[in-house]
C-alpha cells in the first residue's frame, strides 16, 4: 500500500468518523482530527523522502482509471497543503471551541483533506476532475458554516462559479481524450505536439477557465472575496491555501503536462495568458486598496498573488516556472499566516476593518508583530522567503524577453507595501478610541502555529536552498 | 324501466344473441368471427339485461365480484394453454407440436388448441364488458 | 398534372377518406372543450388508421380469405391487417372504456366535462 | 426447458400473476404484496441468467419464434444486449419500488381491494415494458405500447383525488393521441414493406425506402411525435409534469423511472433496427433528433427552476433527462449511443430513488415545497442523505451513476463533433445542480426551529438504499452494464 493513498485514505476515514461522532464528544473529536491529519501529512513527508531521496525518481499507482501519481510537481502542492492544514488544525482548536456545528466543521474539514491530496496525486485528467468536484462540495458547507443570509448567498455564488468552471474542465479533459486518446499524465505532455489548430485554442480556453475559477483570475475571481464570510481557518486554508491552489495547480498541469511549453509557444496563446495574468495581478492589487474589511483585503491580495504563479507559468520558462512554484510555497505559507492573525483579531477584539485597527498592538503585541513580519514578506523583502520567488519571476520575465512583467511586479509590489503597511502602522502607532487595558488576550493554540510558520518563512528567507534544491529543482527538473 | 316492449324484446332475444355469441366463439377457427366478437355478443346480451331490467336484477344473475374473477380466469386461461407448449418441451403457445389431435380441417373439433384458447378469450371479453357496463354505472348513480 | 392527381387520388380514395377521418379527429381533439368531444374525436382518429391499414390488405379482384377450392384460382385478399386490426379495435375500446371511466369520476367531482371550466375550477382550489 | 423459454416466460410470468391478484381481493393485502415482490425477485433472477447465457453466447441475440412459427409469418422475440439492459432496469427499479409500495400503500389507497388493483396495474406495466423489451415484431410493439399506456394512466387515477383524475385523463388523452400516431406509423411501414417482424422489415425497407421517400419520412415523424409524446420529448411533454407529480409515490416512481424509458427504448427499436442508421442519416433524421434533444434539456431544466413543488419540479427534471437520452439516440456513433442507454438505465434508478424519497418526506413533514423544506436534514437524515446522493447523482458528479452516462455522452459528441451538443449537456448539468441543490441547501443548512425526528419505515429505507446502492457501485464500476450498453449500441448501429 502506497503512502499516497494512506494519506489521502485517511483523512477522508477521519472525516467520516468525525461526521459520525456525536456534536458533544469535543476532546475526542479533537484527538481524531489531529491524529488524522498528521498522519496524512507524515505519508505526504514520507513519499517525497521516497522521491527527492532520488531512490524512486517517481512514484505511480494504478488501479482501471484510478490513476495516482507523484512527482515533484504534485508533491509540491501535497506539502504545502497537508503541512499546513496540520497547523491549522491546531489554530481552529483556539478559534473553534465556541461554535455550535463542529461537528460538521471538522468533518468536512478532513474530508477536503484527503480530497486535496488526491488533487495532488491525481495520475490523470479524469482523476483530477473528479477530486476537483468533490473538492467544492466539501469545502461548501465550510464556507456557509456560519449559516446566515450572508453566508449562504456567498456559498451560492461559490457553487454557481465552481460548477461552471468544472462544466467547462469536463469538456475540455473530454475533448483532451478524444483529440490525444489518453487522459494519463506521462513524463511529456499528453497532446500530440503538432496539433496546432483552433480546436486546441479552444480547449485551452476550457482548461483555463475549468481551473481558472479557483485559481481566482479575473473575471473569474468574484466568489473568492465574498467567501471571506467563512470562519478564519477555513478562509486561511481553502481560499488562501488548498482551494486557491488547487486552481494554479491545475494549470500548471495544464500547461505543462497537457499542452507542454512548445505546442503552446507554437500556438502563440502566450502573450495573452500573460496579458490575461498580468491583468489580475495589477488589478487584484489595486481592489485591494480599497478594502476597508481586513479579510477582504487579504482575498484580494490572494487573487493578485495568485496570479504572479501564473504569470510564472505562463512564461513557459525554467525560470518562470522555478519562481512560480516557490512563490506557491512562500505565498501559502506567509497568507496563511496572515489570515490567522486576522482570525486572532477577530476573535480577540471582534474588529474586522483595518479602520478599526488603531492601537490594537497593546492588546495582541504578538499577532501583530507576526503579522508585520508576514506582510514584509508579502511586499517582497528580505529577509523573508518571497523575496526569491519574486526575484525568479522577474528574471524570467526578463530572460524570456517580456521586460514589462518586471514593470507589472514593480507596480504591484508598491501596491502590496501600500495596501498593507498601513494595517500595521495602524496597528503599532495608531491612536484610536480604544486604549484597551484588558492586556495580552492572546492564546498560544493560535500563536503558536503563527510563530512557526513566520520563522520558517525566515528560515526559507535565509536558506532558501532548503526547499530549492529539492522541490524547485525537482519540478524545473521533471519538466525542462 | 317500466316499458312493457323494451323487456319482452329483450328477453325474447337475450337467448338467441346468447347462441349466437358462443357459435361465433366455437366457429372462431372455421369462418369470421372469434374470441372477441363473440365475447362482445354474449357480454353484450349481458349488459342489455341489466340496462333494461336494472343493475340490481342484472348483478342478480351475474354479480361483480363474480365478472371479476372469470374476467381474470379468461386471461389465466389463456396463459395455461400457452404454457402447455412449455410444459411439453417445446415453445409458448405451441400448437400441433404439443401432441393435442388437430382433427379433420374444417370440422368443428380441428385446429387443435385454436378453439381452446378462443373460448378463453371469450370469456375474458364477455365479462370485461360486463364489468365495464357495472364500473361506469356504478360510478354515475353513487 | 391536375388530372392525373385526382385520378391518383381517386385510385386511393380509402386512404384520402383515412387522412380525412384523421384531420377530423385531430380537429375534434383540439377544437372542443369539451372533454367527451375530445374523446369522440381520437375515436375517429383511430378509426381512420383502421381504414387505412385495412384498405392496405385489400387486392382488387381477390376473394374472402377462407380456404375454398372455388377461389383458389383468383386469390386472396391479404387476412392479415384484417387480423391485426381486430387487436386495435379491442385496444381501441379498452382506451374508451377507461377514459369514460375516468369521466365519470371528473363529473362527479367537478359537476362538468368542460376542460376550461375544470380548469378555472382548479385554479380556484389552489388559492 | 425453462430455459429455452425464458424470454417469452419472463413477460408471462408477469401477466400471470397480474391477473392471478384480483383473486385475493378479499384477503389480507400482506399476501399480494408478497406475492408481487416474489415475482419482481424471479423476474431479476430471469434476467441475470438470461444475461449471462447471452454473454457465454458470445452475446448474440436469442431468437424465440412465439408458437413455433418462425418470421416472417410468426411473431417473433429477440432478446439481446438491448433488452438485458432494458430488462434489468425493470426488474432493478421495478423490486425496490414495489418493496416501497408495499409499505403504506394499504393506507394510501384507502381500502383492501383497491391494492390488488394497483399491483395488478403495477405489474401490467411491467409486463408491458418487458414486452417492449422483448419483442421483435412491429405490431407486438404496439399492442405493448397500449398495455402500458393504459397501466400508465390508471396508475396515476389510483390516487382517487380530483387532481390525480384529471392528470389521468389529460395523459390518457395524449397518450392516445400518440398511439395513433404510433399506429399510423406502422400501417405506413407495413404498406411499404409488407412485413411486420422488424428484421425482415428492415431489409425490406432499406431497399424501398429511396423509392417512396415521403412515406418513409412520414412514417418515421409519425413514430417520432408517438413515442415523444409518450416518452415527453419537450413540446410533447405537457401531460407528464402534473401526472408525475400527482400520482402515489410509487407510482410516480415506476412511471418517471420506467415507463418513459420504455418508449424510448421501443422508438430506438424502430429507428435503428428497421429504419437503421444509414438511411437514418441520409434522411437527416439523426440532426433532428439530436436538436430535439437539446431544445429538451435546456427547455425542461428551465421549466423545473421554476417549480416551488417539489414533485413537479423532479417531474420536470424528467423532461428534461429524456432529452439526454434523445440526445444520445441523435449522435450515431457506438460511444454517444451507449451512453444514452446507460444514461437511460441510470436515471430510472435515480429519479425512481428521488421520487420515493420525496414521497417519504412529503408525507411525513407534510412539507410538499422546496421552500418549506428546512429543517428536513434533521427531521429524517437517512432519507435526506438518500435524496442527496442521488442528487448529486443526477447532476452527474463524478463517482456516481450519472456521471458515466453524462461521460460517454459527452465523449460522444465531441466525436460527433458537435461543441453545441458538449456545451448543451454541461448546461443541463449546471441548470440541474440549479434546481435541486437548493433542495438540499434549504433542507440541511437553513436554520429550522427545533425539530424532532420523523424518520419513515424501515422498509421504505431499505428500498431507497438498494437503489442508492445501485447508484453509487454503477458509479464506481459500470464495467459490467457499461459493457451491455455498449454492446446493445453496436448492435443497434450494426457495427
Amino acid at each position: 500500500m502506497s503512502f499516497m493513498l494512506v494519506g489521502i485514505l485517511s483523512a477522508l476515514i477521519g472525516g467520516v468518523i468525525v461526521a459520525l461522532l456525536p456534536e458533544e464528544s469535543q476532546k475526542l473529536r479533537r484527538g481524531i482530527v489531529l491524529a488524522t491529519c498528521l498522519l496524512s501529512a507524515l505519508s505526504v513527508w514520507q513519499v517525497a523522502a521516497t522521491i527527492f531521496s532520488k531512490t524512486s525518481p517517481l512514484n505511480t499507482l494504478e488501479w482501471g482509471i484510478w490513476q495516482f501519481r507523484a512527482d515533484p510537481l504534485a508533491l509540491s502542492y501535497a506539502l504545502i497543503a497537508g503541512t499546513l492544514w496540520v497547523l491549522t488544525a491546531i489554530y481552529s482548536y483556539g478559534y473553534m471551541p465556541q461554535d455550535p456545528r463542529q461537528r460538521s466543521f471538522y468533518a468536512f474539514f478532513l474530508l477536503s483533506m484527503g480530497i486535496t491530496l488526491g488533487i495532488a496525486f491525481a495520475g490523470n485528467l479524469l482523476v483530477l476532475y473528479i477530486f476537483y468536484e468533490l473538492l467544492t462540495f466539501s469545502t461548501y458547507p465550510l464556507v456557509i458554516h456560519r449559516r446566515s443570509e450572508e453566508a449562504l448567498r456567498a456559498g451560492k455564488k461559490y457553487i454557481i462559479y465552481s460548477l461552471v468552471g468544472a462544466g467547462a474542465l469536463l469538456v475540455a479533459i473530454v475533448a483532451t481524450g478524444f483529440m490525444a486518446g489518453s487522459l494519463s499524465f506521462g513524463t511529456g505532455a499528453i497532446l500530440d505536439q503538432t496539433a496546432t489548430s483552433g480546436k486546441t485554442v479552444w480547449l485551452l480556453i476550457l482548461f483555463v477557465i475549468g481551473f481558472g475559477v479557483k485559481a481566482a483570475l479575473m473575471p473569474l475571481h468574484r466568489w473568492l472575496p465574498q467567501a471571506m464570510v467563512a470562519p478564519t481557518p477555513v478562509s486561511a486554508l481553502l481560499h488562501a491555501v488548498a482551494v486557491v491552489n488547487a486552481g494554479v495547480f491545475g494549470l500548471l498541469r495544464v500547461v505543462y503536462s497537457v499542452f507542454g511549453p512548445d505546442l503552446l509557444t507554437k500556438l502563440g496563446v502566450r502573450p495573452y495568458l500573460l496579458v490575461l495574468a498580468s491583468f489580475t495581478v495589477l488589478a487584484g492589487s489595486i481592489v485591494a486598496l480599497r478594502q476597508d474589511v481586513l479579510k477582504k483585503r487579504l482575498a484580494y491580495s490572494t487573487i493578485s498573488q495568485l496570479s504572479y504563479m501564473l504569470v510564472g507559468a505562463f512564461t513557459l520558462s525554467s525560470f518562470g516556472l522555478s519562481g512560480a512554484i516557490f512563490h506557491m510555497l512562500n505565498h501559502s505559507i506567509i497568507k496563511i499566516t496572515l489570515f490567522f492573525c486576522a482570525g486572532a483579531i477577530e476573535h480577540n477584539t471582534g474588529k474586522t476593518r483595518v479602520s478599526e485597527l488603531a492601537g490594537l498592538e497593546r492588546t495582541l503585541p504578538w499577532t501583530f508583530a507576526l503579522f508585520g513580519i508576514a506582510s514584509l514578506g508579502m511586499v517582497g523583502m528580505l529577509p523573508v522567503s518571497a523575496f526569491w520567488s519574486k526575484y525568479y519571476l522577474m528574471k524570467a520575465g526578463l530572460s524570456s524577453g517580456n521586460w514589462p512583467l518586471l514593470l507589472v511586479f514593480i507596480i504591484s509590489g508598491i501596491l502590496n507595501a501600500c495596501y498593507f503597511f498601513p494595517i500595521v502602522i495602524q496597528g503599532f502607532l495608531g491612536t484610536g478610541p480604544i486604549r484597551s487595558t484588558e492586556g495580552n488576550k492572546e492564546t498560544y493554540l493560535m500563536l503558536v502555529p503563527c510563530a512557526l510558520l513566520v520563522v520558517f518563512a525566515l528560515v526559507l528567507g535565509v536558506y532558501p536552498n532548503l526547499a530549492w534544491s529539492y522541490l524547485v529543482d525537482g519540478v524545473v527538473g521533471s519538466f525542462f | 324501466m317500466k316499458d312493457y316492449i323494451l323487456k319482452r324484446v329483450v328477453i325474447l332475444l337475450l337467448p338467441l344473441m346468447q347462441v349466437f355469441g358462443l357459435y361465433v366463439i366455437f366457429h372462431g377457427h372455421l369462418s369470421p368471427g372469434g374470441g372477441f366478437a363473440g365475447g362482445m355478443i354474449v357480454g353484450l346480451g349481458l349488459v342489455c339485461y341489466a340496462a333494461v331490467y336494472g343493475m340490481e336484477k342484472g348483478t342478480d344473475k351475474v354479480p361483480d365480484r363474480a365478472a371479476t374473477l372469470i374476467e381474470s380466469f379468461g386471461t389465466l386461461w389463456y396463459g395455461a394453454v400457452g404454457l402447455v407448449g412449455v410444459f411439453k418441451g417445446t415453445l409458448f403457445l405451441s400448437n400441433k407440436a404439443t401432441g393435442v389431435p388437430m382433427g379433420q380441417p374444417a370440422a368443428l373439433l380441428s385446429g387443435g388448441w385454436i378453439l381452446v384458447i378462443t373460448l378463453g378469450v371469450g370469456i375474458k371479453v364477455a365479462s370485461t364488458i360486463v364489468t365495464l357496463f357495472y364500473a361506469l354505472t356504478e360510478e354515475e348513480e353513487s | 398534372m391536375k388530372v392525373s392527381l385526382l385520378s391518383r387520388l381517386l385510385a386511393n380514395y380509402p386512404y384520402v377518406a383515412a387522412f380525412i377521418l384523421f384531420a377530423i379527429g385531430i380537429y375534434g381533439v383540439i377544437a372542443s372543450s369539451n372533454l367527451l368531444r375530445k374523446l369522440l374525436g381520437i375515436s375517429i382518429m383511430e378509426s381512420a388508421i383502421f381504414l387505412m391499414f385495412i384498405a392496405s390488405g385489400n387486392i382488387t379482384g381477390r376473394g374472402v380469405p377462407i380456404v375454398d377450392a372455388a377461389k383458389e384460382s383468383v386469390g386472396y385478399v391479404n387476412p392479415l391487417p384484417q387480423a391485426l386490426i381486430l387487436t386495435g379495435i379491442v385496444v381501441g375500446v379498452s382506451t374508451t372504456a377507461f377514459a369514460l371511466a375516468l369521466l365519470v369520476k371528473l363529473h362527479k367531482y367537478y359537476g362538468t366535462l368542460d376542460a376550461r371550466i375544470i380548469y378555472d375550477k382548479r385554479e380556484a382550489d389552489k388559492h | 426447458m425453462i430455459q429455452e423459454n425464458l424470454p417469452v416466460l419472463l413477460v408471462v410470468t408477469l401477466l400471470f400473476t397480474a391477473y392471478l391478484l384480483p383473486i385475493f381481493t378479499k384477503r389480507r393485502p400482506r399476501i399480494i404484496e408478497l406475492l408481487v415482490v416474489t415475482v419482481e425477485c424471479l423476474i431479476l433472477g430471469g434476467t441475470l441468467y438470461l444475461a449471462g447465457l447471452i454473454a457465454r453466447q458470445g452475446r448474440a441475440p436469442i431468437i424465440y419464434p412465439a408458437g413455433g412459427w418462425p418470421a416472417p409469418w410468426g411473431i417473433e422475440l429477440s432478446v439481446g444486449s438491448l433488452s438485458i439492459l432494458f430488462l434489468l432496469m425493470i426488474a432493478g427499479v421495478g423490486l425496490p419500488v414495489a418493496i416501497f409500495a408495499t409499505d403504506g400503500i394499504t393506507w394510501q389507497l384507502r381500502s383492501r381491494q383497491r391494492v390488488a388493483w394497483f399491483f395488478t396495474l403495477y405489474l401490467l406495466l411491467a409486463a408491458a415494458l418487458a414486452g417492449l423489451a422483448v419483442t421483435n415484431d412491429l405490431f407486438n410493439v404496439y399492442v405493448f405500447v397500449e398495455v402500458a399506456t393504459i397501466s400508465c394512466c390508471a396508475l396515476v387515477a389510483a390516487k382517487d383525488d380530483p387532481l390525480a383524475i384529471k392528470a389521468a385523463f389529460r395523459y390518457l388523452l395524449l397518450a392516445t393521441v400518440g398511439s395513433g400516431f404510433i399506429f399510423a406509423g406502422i400501417g405506413l411501414i407495413y404498406l411499404v414493406t409488407g412485413n411486420l417482424d422488424m428484421t425482415f422489415a428492415f431489409t425490406e425497407l432499406s431497399q424501398r425506402a429511396y423509392t417512396y421517400p415521403h412515406v418513409v419520412r412520414l412514417a418515421i415523424s409519425f413514430f417520432v411525435i408517438g413515442f415523444g409524446t409518450k416518452a415527453a420529448l419537450f413540446p410533447l411533454h405537457l401531460w407528464l409534469p402534473d401526472a408525475h407529480s400527482a400520482a402515489l409515490t410509487p407510482a410516480s416512481a415506476i412511471l418517471s423511472g420506467l415507463a418513459v424509458k420504455g418508449y424510448i427504448i421501443a422508438l430506438a427499436k424502430i429507428l435503428y433496427i428497421i429504419v437503421g442508421p444509414a438511411l437514418l442519416q441520409a434522411l437527416s433524421i439523426d440532426r433532428i433528433l439530436l436538436l430535439m434533444g437539446m431544445v429538451a434539456i435546456v427547455a425542461g431544466s428551465l421549466l423545473a427552476l421554476a417549480q416551488d413543488e417539489l414533485k413537479r419540479r423532479l417531474a420536470y427534471s424528467t423532461v428534461a433527462q429524456v432529452g439526454y437520452i434523445f440526445l444520445g439516440l441523435g449522435l450515431m456513433n457506438t460511444t454517444g449511443l451507449a451512453g444514452a442507454l446507460f444514461y437511460a438505465a441510470s436515471h430510472a434508478i435515480i429519479k425512481a430513488c428521488l421520487f420515493l424519497a420525496a414521497g417519504a418526506i412529503i408525507s411525513r413533514t407534510g412539507k410538499e415545497r422546496v421552500s418549506q423544506m428546512a429543517g428536513v436534514g434533521r427531521e429524517m437524515p437517512i432519507t435526506m442523505g438518500i435524496f442527496t446522493i442521488c442528487s448529486f447523482a443526477l447532476m452527474g458528479l463524478p463517482l456516481l451513476s450519472g456521471f458515466i452516462g453524462k461521460w460517454n455522452l459527452l465523449r460522444g459528441s465531441i466525436q460527433a463533433g458537435s461543441f453545441l451538443a458538449s456545451l448543451v449537456i454541461i448546461l443541463g448539468s449546471l441548470l440541474c445542480a440549479g434546481y435541486l441543490l437548493p433542495v438540499i441547501r434549504t433542507a440541511y443548512f437553513v436554520p429550522a426551529g427545533t425539530t424532532t425526528t420523523k424518520e419513515t419505515s424501515f422498509l421504505q429505507i431499505s428500498s431507497m438504499l438498494i437503489l442508492t446502492v445501485f447508484v453509487i457501485v454503477l458509479g464506481i464500476a459500470p464495467g459490467p452494464l457499461w459493457n451491455l450498453a455498449w454492446q446493445a449500441a453496436r448492435d443497434l448501429l450494426g457495427g
